[in-house]
């Protein structure tokens, strides 16, 4: 058993620094990338970084595993919907400008 | 409520009932002259009634009887409404009660068909309701609200034809001219409430005569209440107000310069009699102030060409005597007779000439006297005997009744250690006769050739015009003329008696032979010099004062008051502080306020160029600020 | 040849295939976020999702892993592709890299990494006293529709939200058929 | 402070009636005016009639607060709807039972958008009457917002002159305020230590001086652009001609008093000490509005704007009452907020009517008013007179009590105010003559006069003005029963 508690995949720490690489993968992508549709993906990318947290903390730290699923399962309904939306309004975008370049949306501009 | 004095309730009653009629001519009747005419003449006769019988009621009182009840109680500042019926006040309320009503008689006659007619009786039973008040308030309070009141009225009937402009800036000029003196009056009150504890009259005047006062306070009081007196009764410098005053129908004339508003001020200085004389310093420029005003104004009186003009500033030098005369007692340690008896007889006589021009003016629809005399004035025989009733009881020609109180008068300045007083108050009395016999003579010899002489006075219009071709004078009017001129020639015999009702006993002096020729002889030689000008054959028409043009000028000019005033009035109200303060309040604190809003616009607009709509820009700022944020947090952990 | 055969036992395998999990996702990921072509990312997507499917295996909760590739990879990338499709062609020559912005972009990521990595670091994790070892999908289904339901139907409630402003927004707005 | 519980919640009734009113009103057609007419009238009747039960049934007695109502509302904030009536705001209720009645009828004659327009009012109305009888501060603000917020909409609606101009001018200097006003009650919330917005309560904590220097300053201020302390006084002449008729009666005439109320009420009622030491200041800022607000006015030659910054001096007034910190001084400057609120209704009432029929308020293009509408003219006059502080008014003594007391405290800044009386009277007195005096201008000679129905609120504002004129003691007398304690409690 004592083993197994050290090996890689059993400790929360893998985990968390996993989804903070991806979390910063997403980040990079979500500030560097013109294409909306990319910029999505990596939001997508930050969403599930969230959720290996979640599954994560379920697993090692939580009272009750299954809080931590209920709350991964919900974020999955949220980032569909957000997708959904954000879908469109790519789409929507697209049809106004003729483009997905994020920098070629500047009509806030002050 | 079996307990209540029957001489309260008269008292409230007539104030009541004028305040009633007031309000009920201007809420329901002011379109029906007649019922207008009705109520505000029945509320009059009873308040006369009642004036006459409180007066007899109470003749033989002994001491003083205050009645008053809580009018507002604040902490400091306790208002009570009430009356102190004492010799004074009693015969002032019958004078006023009696005059009020004989006016309100005349103007049946006078106002005939003007179309204000019912508004007119309303303005009058104001005035009365103030008057009366006045005279019989306990308290200065109470005094000073009647006060206002009565500027109130004078203010709405001189303004009484306000289409004309003259008139309504009459009116505007009384107004605010005696509300410049009433600032001192209102000074005076608050430092006397403040300091004193009570504005009730015969406290103050028991606490002064026993000397309770410390002189700072009592000079200062004195001297800022006397403000007041000056706006009211029309004293130099701020007189200017009376002679515009005349703008009003005549009859109010009468009223405001017989026995209400330019007495009310004597009147405060008679009711603070003792007050007054605790303080030297006080009484010594009241002196100086009122032989300012008498001797100026009986110059400006030698030039005008307007009947009502002329007796206007009559008017303001006989105050000015009346205050000399107290103000000469006060010093000396006389008493309060000589002034008052004056502004009794001054009352019955000043009113009866005011009716007399009125006659003239509703006859010849003029003001100009040359022009009267010239259309045949003389032959109104009831005014013109009435009206030389009256001049000669200015005059001070024994036996009417001026001659009697101006010879008291002149025995309280002969008490006065400075003679040059007594010389000055000859001299007034000596222009008086003059200026007074001027008018008379020009009117009992007409000159038809002469008319021009005048400068373009206008004529008074307004009230209707159809009876215009009727001769004679209507009863109405001629009814209060003849009354007057009864009073004129009687008051003066009543001398005795008045002094004892007044002062309790009476001061019999050795009669001053110097003082009674020399008086005689200044009032003498008054006339004889107008008739020289004036009416002997072959007078020029032309007043000795022209031979000296620069001083003639100088009077024409009414002193250059009129055009002080109105230089400090443009320049320094308007021009100075009204248009200095618009001007900040627009640019700066105005344009301080819009410059903050353009500001915020601006700096909105400068600070809008961050914006540039590049999301990720924003989003890659906001990452790094938050990160630099955590990690400065865990630096220390 | 110890570790080869090491390697061989329950435990080596499950380490073995973590690692290929572990490698999946980071590289998916990377190749969401690097690669130019919209498409390929699009992919990366799709091979980091089954990545993190894989992780959800290895925390002990299937029904998770399963709905992670039902709903990410099956739902979330086909409508990408879609939307793909129905915008820009991709045959347009793409404007070239703006190297400040991914210097930029590098920072703020890397400085966010940092903080959170020294967060994850100082941190002492204490699991709870008492844990129940409940992993059923009954229990969470148990959960959905007892302490979360409000939670549930208000998610409910947005998905029909979503959906109905995602078809009015790609409709293009009122009015317009 | 004793509290005397109400057995029938007159107070609510009289705060509900008007949004009740409001209520009926959103369900009736834009096309029924009459309809909506009398609804508004019945709703104003209803807070007037009440209004003046309480003036008259509040026992003096007894004193302290009587007509209580409390209901906590939020206990976790130690928000309690709490209502009462004392000495000081009964006749400020009485002034907005009158000031709105009367304005309903005012507007018969309105035309244009009808529906709205009273809507609104109804609604500034409950905000009015919920300042003045709350003593809970958190009621207080939202009453005082809701009073402020539809005066913007009125004014850009129905306005006139400028309008868009004065509305934003207006909103942002009371927001202005208020942002200034409600750190000033988080700060007392949060360091009274009990957590209560009870102002009862509130009372008997001692601030730390500090705070309450710091309070006061922000109160002070924060209320004091509202009732148009110098120099934030300049929204209000813009705003008073701006407004339509009856907004400028309810804004000269009510609203300007919430802010000196508000001084009082929270200001000096809670920091005492702070009010001590910015005493010197309040007297300053008054008695330079005073003396300000009639030399500005003198120059002015808009009839409304005349009538502005008349109200910028008589606020002065109050002011100064205020700040003697005096049983008279309190006592005049309460009894000044009733009159001046009477009267500038009239006074814009009178000018409305004008206005309406004219459309010129222009001093010199008028002339001559008294020939073609006597009662019209009679009005105006009657509100000139009072403003140039005639006896037989109401503001008359509210004048006295306050200069008198004004001399007392601040000697040199009081005898400077009643300098100003001079020129007051000037100013009323060349506005009437230029309007209402000389020949009439023929262009307007065929304008009839004021019918008796339009008559009548006029009529109602000129009896409660000489009314408390001649009996002042009503008045004094009430306000002394709550100014005395008040007093006490500085």
């Amino acid at each position: 058993m004592e083993s197994a508690r050290m090996l890689v995949f059993n400790q929360l720490e893998t985990y968390l620094y996993l989804a903070l690489m991806l979390f910063a993968i997403g980040l990079y992508g979500v500030l560097a990338r013109r294409n909306l549709i990319a910029v999505l993906i990596s939001v997508e990318l930050i969403l599930n970084a969230a959720s290996i947290n979640f599954m994560a903390f379920n697993r090692f730290l939580a009272p009750t595993p299954a809080v931590g699923q209920v709350i991964t399962l919900f974020i999955m309904a949220v980032a569909a919907a957000e997708a959904a939306i954000a879908l469109s309004i790519i789409v929507a975008v697209y049809r106004k400008l003729r483009s997905v370049n994020i920098e070629q949306a500047t009509e806030l501009r002050g | 409520m079996g307990s209540v004095n029957p001489f309260f309730l008269g008292c409230t009653l007539s104030l009541v009932l004028s305040l009633s009629a007031f309000g009920l001519i201007m809420i329901f009747t002011w379109r029906r002259p007649k019922l207008s005419l009705a109520i505000s003449l029945t509320v009059s006769t009873i308040c006369l009634i009642i004036a006459w019988l409180t007066f007899i009621k109470l003749s033989a009182l002994k001491e003083p009887l205050i009645l008053s009840v809580d009018w507002m109680m604040s902490d400091q500042i306790r208002v009570p409404f009430g009356f102190l019926l004492d010799p004074t006040s009693l015969l002032m309320f019958v004078i006023v009660a009696t005059i009020s009503w004989l006016i309100q008689l005349y103007s049946i006659g006078y106002m005939a068909g003007d179309s204000g007619f019912g508004r007119y009786y309303a303005f009058l039973s104001l005035f009365a309701l103030s008057m009366l008040g006045l005279v019989i308030s306990s308290g200065l309070l109470q005094l000073y609200i009647c006060w206002e009141l009565v500027g109130l009225s004078s203010y709405l009937l001189i303004g009484f034809w306000y289409e004309k402009f003259s008139a309504s800036e009459a009116g505007k000029k009384a107004f605010v001219v005696t509300r410049f003196g009433d600032i001192g009056f209102f000074m005076g009150l608050a430092f006397l409430v403040l300091n004193f504890g009570t504005l009730d009259i015969h406290s103050i005047n028991s606490a002064a005569m026993s000397k309770a006062f410390p002189a700072w306070l009592l000079t200062p009081a004195a001297l800022l209440i006397f403000c007041g007196i000056m706006g009211k009764s029309a004293q130099f410098p701020i007189h200017v107000w009376l002679p515009d005053a005349m703008e009003g129908p005549t009859p109010v004339s009468a009223l405001l310069h017989s026995a209400t508003m330019v007495a009310a001020g004597m009147y405060l200085l008679t009711r603070l009699f003792p007050f007054f004389s605790c303080s030297p310093t006080a009484m010594t420029v009241i002196l100086t102030i009122c032989t300012i005003t008498l001797l100026l104004s009986s110059t400006i009186g030698m030039v005008a060409t307007d009947i009502k003009q002329v007796w206007a500033y009559s008017t303001i030098s006989q105050l000015g005597f009346m205050g000399m005369g107290l103000a000469a007692a006060g010093l000396t340690g006389g008493y309060l007779f000589a002034g008052f008896y004056h502004l009794t007889t001054h009352a019955g006589f000043k009113a009866l000439l005011f009716l007399c021009a009125g006659v003239f003016i509703h006859h010849f629809h003029t003001n100009d006297f040359f022009v009267m005399s010239a259309k045949g004035g003389r032959r109104l025989l009831i005014p013109m005997v009435t009206v030389t009733i009256g001049a000669l009881a200015l005059a001070g020609i024994f036996p009417f009744s001026g001659f009697f109180s101006k010879e008291a008068i002149l025995a309280e300045l002969w008490n006065l250690p400075n003679k040059m007083w007594l010389g000055l108050g000859l001299l007034g009395a000596f222009l008086t006769a003059y200026y007074t016999f001027r008018v008379i003579f020009v009117l009992l010899f007409p000159r038809p050739q002469a008319v021009g002489g005048g400068h373009g006075v206008e004529e008074e219009h307004g009230h209707g015009h159809g009876q215009e071709e009727e001769h004679g004078v209507p009863w109405v009017m001629a009814v209060p003329l003849i009354i007057l001129a009864g009073f004129t020639c009687v008051l003066g015999f009543l001398q005795a008696p008045i002094q004892k009702f007044l002062l309790g006993e009476v001061h019999h002096h050795a009669p001053n032979y110097v003082l009674l020729v020399s008086a005689v002889g200044c009032a003498l030689g008054g006339i004889g010099m107008a008739w020289l000008d004036w009416g002997a054959k072959g007078a020029k028409w032309e007043g000795f004062i022209r031979k000296v043009p620069v001083v003639e000028n100088f009077f024409i000019q009414k002193w250059y008051m009129d055009h002080f005033w109105r230089w400090f009035l443009n320049t320094v109200i308007y021009g100075l502080f009204s248009r200095t303060f618009t001007y900040n309040d627009r640019r700066v604190v105005d344009g301080g306020v819009d410059a903050v809003a353009f500001g915020t616009i601006g700096s909105g607009r400068l600070l809008s160029f961050i914006q540039t709509a590049f999301l990720q820009l924003n989003l890659l700022f906001m990452v790094l600020v938050l990160g630099g944020i955590g990690i400065y947090l865990l630096m220390g952990r | 040849m110890n570790w080869l055969i090491s390697l061989i036992t329950p435990v080596g395998l499950a380490s073995g295939a973590f690692i290929m999990v572990v490698a999946m996702t980071l590289l998916g990921a990377l190749i969401a976020v690097a690669a130019r072509n919209i498409f390929h990312n699009v992919l990366g997507l799709a091979l980091c999702l089954i990545g993190v499917a894989g992780l959800f295996l290895y925390l002990n909760s299937p029904f998770v892993a399963l709905m992670e590739i039902l709903i990410y990879v099956g739902a979330i990338c086909i409508a990408i592709c879609f939307a793909i499709m129905l915008s820009a062609p991709m045959y347009l020559p793409l404007p070239p890299r703006h190297p400040l912005k991914i210097l930029g972009a590098l920072a703020g990521a890397g400085l966010v990494f940092a903080f959170l990595a020294l967060l994850t670091k100082k941190t002492t994790w204490a699991a709870a006293s008492v844990r129940s070892d409940d992993w059923s999908i009954t229990t969470i289904g148990h959960y959905l529709l007892t302490d979360y339901v409000l939670i549930f139907e208000v998610i409910s409630l947005l998905l029909v939200v979503a959906m109905l402003g995602a078809v009015v927004t790609a409709r293009g707005g009122r009015g317009s058929s | 402070m004793t509290e005397h519980l109400a057995s029938f919640p007159v107070l609510s009734c009289m705060l509900l009636a008007p949004p009740l009113g409001l209520f009926v009103l959103l369900f009736l057609k834009e096309e029924q005016q009459f309809l909506i007419r009398v609804v508004s009238l019945v709703a104003a009747g209803i807070s007037f009639a009440l209004s003046i039960y309480t003036f008259a049934a509040y026992d003096q007695k007894l004193g302290g607060l009587q007509f209580v109502e409390k209901y906590e509302w939020v206990k976790t904030f130690g928000i309690t709807y709490f209502v009462g009536v004392e000495g000081m705001n009964a006749p400020l209720l009485l002034l907005t039972g009158i000031v709105i009645f009367t304005g309903v009828l005012t507007m018969w004659e309105l035309q244009d958008r009808v529906k709205e327009y009273f809507i609104f009012q109804l609604a500034l109305v409950t905000g009015v009457f919920g300042v003045f009888m709350s003593y809970d501060m958190f009621f207080f603000f939202l009453f005082y917002e809701i009073a402020v917020v539809p005066m913007y909409i009125l004014i850009l609606i129905w306005g006139s002159t400028r309008k868009i101009y004065a509305a934003m001018k207006l909103t942002l200097y009371l927001m202005a305020g208020s942002g200034l006003i409600i750190p000033g009650i988080l700060l007392l919330y949060a360091s009274s230590g009990i957590f209560t917005f009870d102002m009862v309560r509130l009372h008997a904590v001692q601030f730390a001086p500090w705070v309450q220097k710091l309070t006061f300053v922000m109160m002070y201020l924060g209320f004091g652009v509202l009732a148009g302390v110098w120099p934030f006084h300049t929204w209000s002449p813009v705003g008073h001609v701006a407004a339509p008729t009856a907004v400028s009666m309810l804004h000269a005439g009510v609203l300007m008093k919430l802010g000196s109320f508000a001084i009082l009420r929270v200001a000096m009622y809670l920091c005492p000490q702070g009010f001590q030491y910015w005493a010197q200041l309040m007297g300053l800022l008054a008695a330079t509005g005073i003396v300000y607000g009639v030399f500005v006015g003198l120059a002015q030659t808009d009839l409304k704007y005349v009538i502005g910054y008349s109200s910028v001096s008589h606020m002065g007034i109050v002011g100064l009452g205020l700040a003697t910190g005096t049983v008279d001084g309190l006592n005049g400057a309460v009894f000044q907020m009733f009159a001046h609120g009477v009267m500038t209704a009239l006074f814009f009432s009178a000018v409305g009517f004008i206005y309406d029929r004219t459309h010129t308020r222009d001093i010199h293009e008028l002339g001559g008013f008294s020939k073609i509408m006597p009662v019209a003219s009679a009005f105006f006059i009657t509100a000139a007179l009072c403003g140039a502080g005639v006896p037989g008014m109401a503001s008359f003594w509210a004048e006295l009590l306050v200069l008198v007391a004004a001399v007392k405290v601040f000697t040199v800044r009081g005898l400077f105010a009643i300098a100003a009386l001079v020129i007051g009277a000037l100013f009323a007195l060349r506005v009437v003559q230029n309007t209402f005096f000389n020949e009439p201008n023929p262009k307007f000679i065929h304008y009839e006069d004021v019918s008796p129905f339009l008559g009548l609120p006029r009529m109602i504002l000129i009896g409660f003005m000489i009314f408390f004129g001649i009996f002042p003691q009503v008045m004094v007398g009430l306000i002394k029963t709550s100014i005395i304690p008040f007093i006490q409690g500085l």
